[in-house]
């Protein structure tokens, strides 16, 4: 009997089923991206006010949707890890950390190199871009904890209770920078959203966004894999040093 | 009233201390842990003390599985670390005054007498030499009405009129049925002791 | 020629538009690159090790380890 | 009850007798205030501008550096051993702490501020909206704050890591406290945004301690 | 001279390792530049106004901050009594420290501060007399630094201390930084500015030392 | 080449610990302070160490009063005190390396060697048990080439195997010419050692 194994449940079926599924997630990811790079750099007509620059839209939006949504499921996956001692969820939770922080990044990066043409500044104090880079905190904050332990159920503890207590605040910091915006600088800031999206932004928009989500996906895949291997590596050197 | 630990697995950083460790304490009894510097000592009585998960193995106190949330082994026990968890700017008094109230012993003084600290009593206990942080540390635990006494290396530092001293009082905890559990390398010869060698599992 | 430049100038804010396709692009293909590496490290220094262990044990390790691991 | 009040006493008295960390919080909030006319320059208009917001954000500071001592001075004497191992409940335990950091750390500032406010040419309004939003804001941020400091508490890099992980969570109470400042100076009513940050209080309340003995928990074994 | 190299590379080793004194005073930068916008309002006019104060202020805590730990943690753990024992005089002792201080806690700071100006909207101009002001004024900083934490090494309320007597020496050189920035953002010269922060600079390099050798000799006996 | 305290009084915080304390070291000479608990010998050895200022008296290190600005004692001396004096973020290595190379002496290894310190030596201490916390110290102080050791309560922690261990280093250093000045609660019989009984003073 190795070293309390009920720790590491087993993650055969988990393996098996992302086994399956991770060709097509290349193969989609590969197709959507040429798809939409093509639809957004040829296809897309230039705004009649933007100019050429809407085509950022096509690679900050994509980001930040993804920065929103992998944030939620790490948070799922933490809850899950925790109530139910689910090992995977855990790990998936500490798999997807690295990826939402560096599409998190990515909509800063875009997003400011959009601000420069569009506001003529890098870098506004707007509610929705405060509340990213917070957001950007956050999973660092969460990459954090899972490095300042050495032990991994520890970690996994730790991080949970973090993404817990961070996704209750989630909604409250949106919220609280919203409105603390809106008090200072009524609507200035040009958000495109509204009815005037014309479908051919809309469609590469939507392609890119299938193709960042089809690349999370395979991404994922890779590191809950390299995870579990880890782990499992872990149980057999500590078997090996009981044995010696 | 018995605490009985029964294959007991550390873990400490992906090495494996020690395994398959029991024994088990009656009233009037002593186990006195040994082993070599690292063999793991330290860890098991942390363990013991509830203050560190051990990998396998149970513990149980009055039957009782200490490590499921159970409530009756609290208050019930005593851990003496290397620490000395003093408070360097309060005074010897009011170190040992806090600790008994929250154990809920009101009798300070005669703790502080136990190990001839009146004396030192509104000395800031920053400024006390390392045997009398040491007393201080001891007078606490007759400070508190735990049954079972864990301690980690009791001795040092203490003089050999004091390690007498302190023998005196463990006979007295033991007479009175108590039990204890410590480890030192130094010599504390008892009549009702056992021990609990942790080099035996190594080798 | 004429056409390409344009085409790349991007009405003169090609400056920033390049900029984030390709930080989009190198941002992603790291994670990727690196996400890989990690899983191929792992993978190596488990079939080291495994290896090791067959050899020396001879007979099959413990199979119930074996098991309720992979 | 007797040994939950006794543990904010020895805080308190601590807190008193080593002045470290009472004091490391007040000296701080009011350098801070002091540095900012010396940086920004003597403008009244400007300082009563940005007034409000330089007190909060002092008082956050001063609340975050002086949160890594909550647990931390306990653990390394091993003070928290034993306390973890007496009878009181985790989760009353970290409320007394939480208890004497608010009283220890953050009191004081509140104490101060009315005078730092003055000094910054806050009108009579903004100086009582001031000091109720940090009468009922603050106890968030120390309850928040422990479960950040069990976290991170015994660790190598933890004081950077506290404020990384309890930062994003301040910010709400940051933006709610300036804004009732910011709208009794307006001449509009303070009280939702009182009762938003009362709201967040006792929140946290349930949240933080719960959270911060189950941290506190998983650092010590 | 190995043994005054060895001893920075240790301290600068021990500040990657654990992380403490080098990301404590960055982090503390950057939390405090983030926090203000929160904190005083979105408005780019504002935030130009007082970046400069903003980012001096900020930099002057952070290495307020980081400063009682430049000898405080070889004093706790005992290895100031076998460096104070050793055969490297205590005024290069003390040089060590100062340099070790402010190539793990300044020197990043100074590097992110471009950044973080952008962010606040400073002119490319102001940028840059920043980065030049705070490479020359800095180490001022660190030096008279160094004389506050040895001399309350080891004492009680020797944060507050600290702060209180380092205070009034760092105002001169928070007074001529922020003047460097603004003069070069009204389209002045900053080089007079540059010139009293580098003599300062000069100065503590002298006395900073000396004095801090001094009080470290009385502290310790 | 010899230490001589003459006439040595100390005082702390307003109370006068010990006066005329008097004793010498020849090379080859070691000399136990002894005493109860708060008699002063630690007092007294961090006076040696020039940590610590003397009420009154003198001491001299080949003749030269070491109070006096003399430079010809530094690095003459290491001092071993309560205190670990280890960075817990660093390994045994690395902090053994740097004071190594601090005190000039590049032999590392053999340092390590000496308290069968290879296999921990990647290991942070901060993880390492108490006895081993104290190896390590130890090893540092083969790691210098200092004359004359100044030991509070060396044997704290270790294990009889590492005392046997470091009887014998201490009996090489004696034998090599070198000296030692140490206080200790345990027994540590060495032949050429002078008992200095700070008790003889109180009485
Ligand atoms: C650093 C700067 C920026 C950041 C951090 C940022 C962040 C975000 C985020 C988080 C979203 C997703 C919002 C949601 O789905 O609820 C978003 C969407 C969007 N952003 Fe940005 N943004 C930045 C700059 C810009 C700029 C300069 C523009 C254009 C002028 C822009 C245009 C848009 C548009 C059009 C959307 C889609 C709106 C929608 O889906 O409703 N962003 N951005
Ligand atoms: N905090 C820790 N993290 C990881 N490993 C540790 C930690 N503390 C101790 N260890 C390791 O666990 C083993 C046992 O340590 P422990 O302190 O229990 O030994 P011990 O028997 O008390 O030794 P000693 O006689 O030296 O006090 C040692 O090998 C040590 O390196
Ligand atoms: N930092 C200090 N400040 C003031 N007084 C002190 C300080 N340290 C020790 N003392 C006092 O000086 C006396 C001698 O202390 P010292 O530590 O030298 O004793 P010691 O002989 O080493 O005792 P032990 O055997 O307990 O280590 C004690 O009475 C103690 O209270
Ligand atoms: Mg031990
Ligand atoms: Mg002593």
């Amino acid at each position: 009997m190795a070293i309390d194994l009920h720790k590491y449940a087993n993650p055969k079926r988990f393996l098996a089923i992302t086994g399956a599924i991770y060709p097509w997630s290349v193969g989609l990811t590969v197709v959507l991206l040429l798809v939409g790079l093509y639809l957004s750099l040829f296809v897309a007509p230039p705004d009649y006010q933007q100019g050429d620059t809407v085509r950022i839209m096509f690679v900050h939006v994509p980001a930040a949707w993804m920065a929103l949504m992998i944030y939620t499921m790490m948070a799922i996956s933490s809850a899950v890890g925790l109530i139910w001692k689910h090992p995977v969820a855990d790990l998936t939770a500490k798999a997807s950390a690295p990826i939402g922080a560096c599409f998190t990044f990515l909509a800063l990066v875009t997003g400011s190199l959009w601000g420069q043409p569009m506001w003529g500044t890098f870098w506004v104090w707007d509610a929705r871009l405060t509340s990213m880079l917070i957001l950007l905190f956050l999973y660092l904050g969460y990459m954090a904890i899972w490095e300042s332990f050495d032990d991994p159920v520890k970690a996994a503890k730790a991080a949970a209770i973090l993404a817990l207590v961070g996704v209750i605040n989630i909604p409250i910091i949106r919220f609280s920078v919203d409105w603390w915006n809106t008090l200072h600088q009524p609507a200035s800031v040009a958000t495109m959203d509204g009815p005037k999206i014309h479908s051919t932004i809309l469609i590469p928009l939507l392609v890119m966004g299938l193709a960042y989500t089809a690349f999370f996906v395979m991404v994922l895949i890779i590191r809950v894999k390299a995870e579990i291997l880890k782990r499992r590596l872990r149980v057999l050197q500590i078997a090996e040093l009981r044995e010696s | 009233m018995s605490f009985v630990a029964q294959n007991l697995a550390c873990q400490r950083a992906d090495q494996l201390i020690f395994e398959d460790v029991s024994f088990s304490l009656s009233p009037g009894e002593a186990v006195w842990v040994k082993g070599r510097n690292g063999a793991g000592k330290s860890s098991l009585l942390r363990i013991c003390a509830r203050l560190l998960a051990p990998l396998r193995g149970q513990a149980a106190w009055h039957g009782e599985d200490i490590f499921k949330d159970y409530d009756g082994y609290i208050g019930d026990y005593h851990y003496l670390g290397h620490l000395d968890a003093l408070k360097y700017a309060l005074t010897v008094r009011e170190n040992i005054d806090f600790w008994a109230e929250f154990h809920g012993i009101p009798d300070v003084a005669s703790a502080l007498d136990q190990f001839d600290l009146q004396a030192l009593s509104d000395i800031p206990t920053g400024m006390l030499s390392q045997g009398q942080k040491k007393r201080t540390n001891l007078a606490r635990l007759t400070a508190s009405s735990a049954k079972l006494w864990i301690l980690d290396e009791p001795l040092s530092a203490l003089d050999l009129h004091y390690i007498a001293l302190f023998k005196e009082r463990l006979i007295r905890h033991l007479a009175e049925g108590g039990m204890a559990l410590f480890a030192t390398h130094q010599d504390l010869e008892l009549e009702q002791v056992k021990i609990l060698d942790l080099d035996d599992w190594a080798s | 020629m004429d056409q390409v430049a344009t085409y790349f100038d991007m009405g003169g804010y090609g400056l920033f538009i390049w900029p984030c396709f390709a930080v989009s692009a190198f941002v992603l293909l790291v994670l990727y690159l690196s996400s890989r590496r990690r899983l191929t490290i792992v993978e190596k220094e488990l079939a080291t090790l495994e290896r090791r262990r067959q050899k020396q044990s001879g007979r099959n390790i413990s199979s119930s380890t074996e098991e309720s691991l992979s | 009850m007797n040994r939950f009040l006794r543990l904010i006493g020895r805080d308190v008295r601590l807190a008193f007798r080593q002045g470290s960390a009472m004091t490391l919080g007040l000296s701080f909030f009011v350098i801070v205030v002091v540095l900012f006319p010396l940086g920004v320059g003597p403008e009244l208009a400007v300082l009563a501008r940005i007034g409000p917001g330089v007190l909060w954000v002092a008082a956050l500071l001063a609340c975050l550096l002086t949160l890594d001592r909550m647990f931390q001075a306990d653990y390394e004497d091993g003070s928290l051993d034993l306390l973890m191992t007496g009878s009181l409940p985790t989760e009353i335990l970290v409320l007394a702490k939480v208890i004497a950091h608010w009283l220890t750390s953050v009191l004081p500032l509140i104490v101060i501020a009315p005078l730092l406010g003055m000094s910054l040419n806050l009108p009579g309004d903004g100086i009582l909206a001031l000091t109720a939003a940090l009468l009922i804001g603050t106890p968030t941020l120390s309850l928040i704050g422990a479960v950040g400091a069990a976290l991170t508490m015994g660790m190598r890099r933890g004081g950077v890591l506290l404020s990384l992980l309890v930062l994003p969570l301040y910010i709400p109470v940051l933006i709610f406290g300036v804004a009732a400042v910011d709208a009794s100076m307006a001449q509009l009513s303070a009280t939702p945004h009182l009762l938003l940050l009362g709201g967040a209080s006792l929140g946290a309340l349930v949240v933080g301690p719960l959270a911060a003995a189950a941290a506190l928990r998983l650092s010590l074994s």
